[in-house]
């Protein structure tokens, strides 16, 4: 059996600096799986060279057994591959709604001429699309923020649309960079809910960028910890919570 | 209708020209030809009746000018058109004015195909680009000696409608250019154009330009130490050009299209400068001030000839029995025909005699 | 009686007729850390803005010692002495991280500032091995440094700081806390937008909860110390 | 010939220059090309005529006058025209200065009529010759003019701090802001020193290409694609743009055709940006992700 | 205070109410009136193709006064050398202008964006109009081309009422067409790349196809409109297509407001109609035009299309608001 992901041997080298440095592990269908460790360890690079945002230096990533190691950003999303970015990635001038819709564009039917006039598939294909994003936007509080655009959002808002535009799809791997920041107590832990429930019940791999510990412990099946470009533990949270090497790198203060 | 546009005491004219744009300065022709309706007006009109310009803008663009006009044609309804610089734009709106049928003096305007083949309400008042051409292309080759003749001129319809019939003329008379060139609108140097010019030694060089690339064409011949002779059209004219290069060396050997009995300052222009300068004082005159008139004197002519009783057939008929009319102000004759609507078939030319702007029949031979 | 460095009062700011702070008032004292807590989108980051003046207060004012800020241009409210890390950082990417630190002590003498320069990589010595990067390349959290790095250069006396945990891991979490500590004894005032709760609690001297654009709520962070739980259930529910 | 070509192209492509350097200005501290620029350049050639042949003034002070009442007119342009709409589109800025350019225009030719008007000389030096090679002294005071424009730019942006506020609020508005800097009257005082260029371009270009009101037009063409050829927002790039645009002129005048010289500019744009995308000397701005 | 999104836009029915009262204008023209009405038609359709891509796509592409001249010019020249009917030379010009803009979007997709792109585009429409001019054969060169108009189904297509109604159709058609798009994940999408283009790829989408079928669009709309300008002059001159052409189309863009459907229609409007209102002012009319925009631009920076969004709800347009 091929994982859902394999990571073997990744490495991001930029001019001299090495980012990544020969980080390998797999991730299987159902699970969820945390990167952490220190600021500017890695951790957003691993995810850029695997969603194909940078082109490794060395080693391969294979997505269901087939290399895209060096595909570009959209055919590896086409593949069923969504990530979020650290930094806000929604469309301002979209509403809420229309930028969850766009999560959906390619589940949504209707080609090109059945769209130019208008016919009742392409309409239908729309609605339905809606429908469906009105619901996720519903699970995390925000159906009353969807007709307004993205751009006017608090920060923390944003961070939740985003999320949800990126599972909305609900695809085989998910990468989540940080998903927390500026989330409120009370929001964290819904986000925490639905990224259990995609494992679970979806069978959903999760790779997940954290710095808040207590989210990761509470909700990763293994732990991959990084420093300075490189892998430095990894275990399940009870293994990794004891970890000498984690504790002076990371953990030490947490 | 045939007598829409006229009551007892007016004649309603629409007067379309580039009254703005960047083919502004010609719309210097419909002022000229304004103010001498105004002074007809002013000696009492003809037959009592006063002739009103309505005026319209062009902007030397086809489509703006096919709108201005169905306006003066449907709506302003009109009795008949005149003025119209611009040949695309004069072109571009033939097929209205002959399906509207109202008769239309085009007063500026040199392109040829707008009154050949002849329509049945259409009359060329100025000397065609034929007319133009042939004038240019005789005086360069009455200069004794001519072998070799070099062109330049802008990539547009302005110039082609001097250049083209110029070429058509040498051509008959057995003559190919020796060098074909090109100096667009905006250009500020002529270095390339000039040092290959210098290459090709022409004997004459035939030059259709605007003002601007006129003068400077001109200034790097001289810088480049180049003295052959540039045959220019009417759209520049002596004095000013002087005027902007500043030194009389540089245009000496200068000459243009000049279809006027006198130059601009001369005694016979006289009348005529202090005439749109009664009626518009602010007015800078230069050779398009003029050069709408004489087709405006012809329609004088023609109407104080069909008496009080006037329509447009009238009208029609009247132009088609102008002969031979002396304008007093243009150098040929105006003679119109149901089969020959191109009513000015010549042109004189002017050039610096003894430092002054003098009109010439043919090379150092001047005008009468 | 405490010593009131800002005070706040009656404030109404809206995005065109959106009402978001509805009256909002409260004090922050000289030299304390207050922090500003509340659900997402409650307004926090809105409070921030109106007191910096990114956005202009529809009515009620903002009264540093006395001075009125409502209605000022940033920049002259900046030349008040108060500095904003803002929660979009808003750093200047193609810069390089020195010359984004540099620019943020622009508005004082240069000798004063190349002091600061030091200090500042003496707290993040990550940015002293990255001064020459283009901060655009820099990680999230080593974008954060730099934001903090930039407001501290003004030398501010008050600091506003939204969510200046964000991105950034445990370990400098807790050096952050013991900067607000540092900067406290010298006399810097913080308001504070935080919400991770153990740095808010950990770094702030009292907090002001804003539900409904006003503020409700507030105490003693001592009084609340250890219950979390209830908290949450407060603030956000 | 080449040699003389080479001559005449540097002295055109020295006034592409001018031009691409004053829109660069404005560019780099504000985001914006100016398409009016055309226009403005235009303005400032007419004012310094008014000054001198409506009031008698001295070449110098009037050209000097004329750059000094472009920099107020391109300072009223941004605080009334521009600052009202800076939150908006991008497009809206530029057609903002482009409308100003036309109603300038439109003055123009209403207020001046509709001639070619000859322009005096800045200083009227005789033509310098070097074997056969002439040089004439327009050229050599519009060359000496762009270096020294060149210079001091280049020493204000990139060696001192003003050159990195500049680049400060080009990168971020908000963040501009954050660091006390009052970036509307930055950007005012941005475009009045634009304005104020493009005034030293029209008082240089005048006397060459004579005044009338669409003097402007084509040399603003000719200025975004030097600075396009070079790469936005670097100064020695638009410069070495307006250089090899003007050679490249002459020789395609000269070696091909006179009808290439007015294309000669949008060939060598394909040309370069589909083998450089971001022009000679532009840089890839990459993104974060 | 937000209104969901279905009721914010306009339902079917009210998009057909326009052209089917439009088919009663030429009661209340005359032919000078009837030809600014069909100017009217022809530049809604070179607004909006403008507009999806400035707008929407949030590219600074200036090569539509291009696919203008390159509709026109096919239309007039498959007229003449083919001597094809007007009517088969429609879809033809509009091949012709989706050619163009599938050339622009090549642009675009090689890297070349931005201002960069604007005058890359820009310098393609001025080789354009150089080629019209210099291939005399092909083209007419400067004196221009004329077209045969001659008639369909026995209706002279010189009339202005004849084609006013043919005009009618196309451009409701493709405006249509083009809101059908907009509305669509499609035209989702294509805001999405302006947006954000890596968030839009991160999503599965695959921005360099959104980009081509912006462009292709775009082109294939103003080509259309090409041919219906040839049909309205009878003749295509080079001068038709240059930048003064190109400068008034951006305005018509942005006067309307950026983007939007509804203001593709009105900036096309107002701005087909101002010169003529300023005809009474002879050699104002660039004063008028620079002025005019300017206060548009001031008081209404989002355009004509906003004042109706302030009147009713059914204006909201997906995808666009202030
Ligand atoms: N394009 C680049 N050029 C140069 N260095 C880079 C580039 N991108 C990232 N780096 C460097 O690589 C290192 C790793 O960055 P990365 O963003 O992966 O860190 P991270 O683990 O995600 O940190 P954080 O938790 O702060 O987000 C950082 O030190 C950063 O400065
Ligand atoms: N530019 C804007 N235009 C309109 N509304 C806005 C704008 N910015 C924020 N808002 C609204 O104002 C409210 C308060 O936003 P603010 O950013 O102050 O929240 P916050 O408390 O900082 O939230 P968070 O913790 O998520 O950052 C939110 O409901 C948001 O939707
Ligand atoms: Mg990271
Ligand atoms: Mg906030």
């Amino acid at each position: 059996m091929t994982s859902l992901l394999t990571v073997d041997h990744l490495g991001v080298h930029f001019s001299g600096l090495k980012a990544l440095d020969d980080v390998s592990f797999s991730l299987e269908a159902g699970q969820v799986r945390a990167v952490i460790g220190p600021n500017g360890a890695g951790k957003t690079t691993l995810f850029n060279a695997i969603s194909g945002y940078v082109r490794p230096t060395h080693g391969s990533v294979r997505l269901n057994g087939a290399e895209i190691a060096h595909s570009s950003p959209h055919s590896i999303s086409a593949r069923g591959l969504r990530r979020t970015f650290q930094n806000g990635g929604l469309f301002p001038a979209l509403t809420v709604l229309e930028n969850v819709m766009t999560g959906l564009h390619m589940q949504t039917e209707g080609n090109f001429i059945q769209i130019l006039f208008g016919l009742r598939q392409a309409r239908q294909a729309e609605r339905d699309a809606a429908a469906k994003a009105r619901r996720l936007l519903k699970l995390m509080k925000m159906d009353q923020m969807a007709d307004i655009p993205a751009s006017e959002l608090s920060g923390g808002q944003q961070r939740i649309v985003e999320i949800i535009r990126t599972v909305a799809s609900e695809p085989p791997l998910l990468l989540l960079d940080e998903p927390a920041v500026g989330l409120s107590p009370i929001a964290r832990a819904q986000m925490m809910e639905i990224i259990k429930r995609l494992s679970g019940e979806n069978g959903v791999g999760i790779l997940l960028i954290e710095h808040a510990v207590e989210l990761v412990m509470a909700a990763a099946d293994r732990i991959l910890v990084m420093a300075a470009g490189m892998r430095i533990a990894e275990g399940t949270p009870a293994e990794i919570r004891n970890d000498k090497t984690v504790l002076e790198a990371y953990l030490g203060h947490a | 209708d045939e007598t829409t546009g006229i009551t007892d005491d007016s004649i309603s004219i629409g007067v379309m020209g580039p009254f703005s744009g960047n083919a502004s300065s010609y719309s210097k022709a419909e002022i000229g030809l304004m103010a001498y309706y105004q002074m007809i007006n002013d000696e009492g009109g003809i037959h009592g009746r006063k002739l009103v310009a309505i005026q319209e803008d062009t902007a030397c663009d086809p489509a703006k000018a096919i709108a201005a006009a169905k306006k003066l044609i449907h709506q302003d309804k009109v009795f008949m058109l005149q003025g119209n610089s611009c040949s695309g734009a004069a072109v571009a709106i033939k097929p209205e004015v002959v399906d509207a049928g109202l008769p239309w003096i085009v007063a500026h305007a040199v392109s040829d195909t707008i009154s050949t083949p002849p329509s049945a309400n259409i009359f060329h008042g100025v000397p065609t680009g034929e007319a133009n051409g042939n004038a240019m292309a005789a005086f360069v080759l009455s200069r004794p000696d001519t072998r070799n003749v070099a062109i330049i001129e802008h990539s547009n319809d302005w110039a082609h409608s001097y250049s083209n019939p110029a070429r058509a003329y040498l051509k008959q008379q057995g003559i190919e250019p020796v060098l074909e060139l090109v100096m667009e609108r905006g250009q500020t140097d002529a270095t390339a154009q000039v040092l290959k010019l210098k290459q090709a030694k022409p004997d004459f060089i035939i030059g259709a330009l605007y003002e601007a690339e006129t003068a400077i064409f001109l200034r790097d011949m001289k810088k480049y130490g180049l003295d052959t002779p540039v045959m220019g059209t009417a759209g520049t004219d002596l004095e000013n050009t002087l005027k902007r290069v500043g030194d009389l060396d540089t245009v000496k050997n200068y000459f243009v299209v000049h279809p006027y009995v006198d130059n601009l300052d001369g005694p016979r222009m006289k009348k005529w400068a202090d005439m749109i300068h009664k009626y518009y004082p602010d007015e800078e005159l230069t050779n398009f001030s003029y050069i709408a008139i004489g087709s405006g004197v012809a329609l004088v002519e023609a109407l104080k000839s069909i008496g009080p009783d006037l329509d447009r057939a009238k009208l029609i008929a009247a132009l088609d029995a102008i002969k031979d009319l002396d304008t007093g102000i243009l150098s040929s004759p105006i003679t119109w025909s149901a089969d020959e609507r191109r009513g000015v078939q010549g042109s004189a030319v002017a050039g610096f005699v003894d430092g002054k702007p003098t009109v010439l029949e043919a090379w150092q031979t001047p005008y009468q | 009686m405490h010593d009131i460095l800002l005070s706040i009062s009656d404030l109404n700011v809206s995005y065109g007729k959106k009402a978001i702070l509805r009256g909002a008032s409260y004090d922050v004292r000289r030299g304390e850390c207050l922090t500003l807590l509340g659900a997402n989108g409650s307004g926090k980051s809105t409070s921030l803005n109106a007191i910096c003046g990114f956005i202009k207060p529809t009515s009620g004012s903002v009264k540093l010692m006395g001075t009125e800020l409502a209605g000022l241009d940033p920049h002259r409210i900046f030349a008040h002495g108060v500095a904003q890390v803002s929660q979009a950082r808003d750093l200047f990417p193609d810069l390089t991280v020195e010359d984004n630190l540099r620019l943020g002590a622009m508005r004082r003498g240069s000798s004063t500032a190349a002091q600061s320069l030091a200090t500042t990589y003496q707290r993040f010595p990550r940015l002293a091995d990255r001064r020459k990067q283009p901060t655009r390349t820099l990680s999230g959290g080593e974008q954060q440094m730099v934001a903090i790095g930039r407001a501290l250069m003004s030398d501010p006396l008050l600091l506003l700081l939204d969510e200046p945990s964000g991105g950034l891991s445990p370990q400098l979490c807790e050096e952050i806390a013991q900067i607000i500590d540092i900067l406290k004894a010298e006399g810097v005032t913080l308001l504070m937008v935080e919400q991770n709760l153990n740095l808010a609690f950990r770094a702030a001297d009292r907090f002001i909860v804003l539900r409904d654009g006003q503020a409700v709520d507030g105490g003693d962070v001592a009084a609340m110390a250890g219950d979390h739980e209830a908290i949450v259930r407060n603030i956000y529910l | 010939m080449l040699m003389q070509l080479s001559i005449a192209g540097i002295s055109q492509g020295a006034i592409y220059a001018l031009i691409a350097l004053s829109l660069t200005v404005i560019y780099r501290s504000t985001t914006i090309v100016s398409f009016g620029h055309g226009d403005f350049v235009m303005a400032g050639a007419f004012l310094a005529y008014i000054l001198v042949i409506g009031l008698g003034f001295a070449f110098l002070p009037a050209g000097l006058l004329a750059i000094a009442a472009m920099f107020a007119i391109g300072i009223v342009f941004s605080r009334g025209l521009i600052r009202p709409i800076r939150g908006g589109p991008h497009i809206g800025l530029a057609l903002m200065s482009i409308s100003f350019g036309f109603a300038l225009r439109g003055i123009a030719r209403l207020v001046w009529g509709r001639e070619v008007l000859p322009m005096p000389r800045v200083f009227d030096v005789d033509p310098i010759f070097v074997g056969s090679i002439i040089i004439t002294g327009d050229a050599i005071f519009t060359i000496g003019i762009v270096a020294v424009l060149l210079a001091a730019f280049f020493i204000l942006l990139h060696l001192t701090d003003i050159g990195k506020m500049v680049q400060a609020v080009y990168q971020s508005e908000r963040g501009a802001r954050l660091i006390g800097i009052d970036v509307s009257r930055f950007h005012d005082f941005s475009w009045g020193t634009g304005a104020a260029l493009g005034a030293v371009g029209g008082v240089l270009i005048a006397p060459v290409s004579f005044l009338h009101p669409d003097l402007g037009a084509s040399f603003l063409i000719k200025g975004f694609a030097a600075m396009t050829l070079g790469g936005f927002g670097s100064l020695g790039g638009s410069v070495i743009g307006g250089l090899l645009l003007g050679l490249a002129e002459q020789y395609a005048g000269a070696y091909l055709n006179t009808a290439l010289i007015d294309i000669t500019a949008y060939l060598l744009i394909i040309l370069v940006l589909l083998i450089r995308p971001r022009g000679l000397f532009g840089r890839k701005v990459v993104i974060k992700v | 205070m937000h209104t969901p999104a279905e009721s914010r836009t306009a339902p079917r029915w009210i998009f057909w109410l326009l052209p089917i009262l439009a088919l009663a204008i030429p009661l209340a023209t005359n032919p000078y009136t009837q030809f600014i009405i069909n100017a009217m038609l022809i530049y809604t359709l070179v607004t909006l193709g403008f507009s999806v891509v400035i707008g929407n796509l949030g590219q600074l592409a200036f090569a539509n006064t291009a696919f203008f001249g390159i509709g026109a010019y096919a239309s007039a020249m498959a007229g003449n050398a083919l001597g094809l009917p007007w009517l088969l030379t429609v879809p033809l010009a509009g091949l012709a202008g989706a050619a163009g803009g599938f050339l622009a979007s090549a642009a675009a997709l090689r890297g070349i964006r931005l201002y960069y792109l604007a005058i890359v585009t820009l310098a393609f429409g001025e080789l354009m109009r150089w080629f019209y001019t210099h291939a005399g054969a092909l083209t007419g060169g400067t004196d221009g081309l004329a077209l045969d108009r001659g008639d369909i189904f026995g209706l002279q297509l010189n009339s202005d009422t004849v084609q006013f109604y043919i005009f009618l159709l196309l451009t409701t058609l493709l405006v249509a067409g083009t809101v059908n798009l907009l509305r669509s994940r499609l035209g989702r999408a294509i805001v999405a790349v302006r947006e954000n283009e890596i968030a839009t790829a991160s999503l599965g989408i695959a921005t360099s196809r959104i980009i081509v079928t912006a462009f292709v669009w775009s082109g294939f709309v103003v080509g259309i409109a090409g041919a219906m300008f040839a049909l309205h002059t009878g003749r295509v001159f080079p001068e038709s297509f240059g930048l003064t052409q190109l400068i008034i189309n951006f305005a018509m863009v942005l006067v309307g407001g950026l983007g939007s459907v509804i203001g593709a229609v009105l900036g096309a409007v107002a701005l087909t109609a101002l010169p003529e209102y300023v005809r009474a002012f002879p050699g104002m009319e660039e004063i008028f035009f620079g002025v005019i925009v300017m206060v548009v631009l001031l008081v209404m920076p989002k355009g004509l299309a906003s004042l109706l969004r302030r009147v009713s709800p059914i204006f909201h347009e997906t995808h666009h608001r202030d």
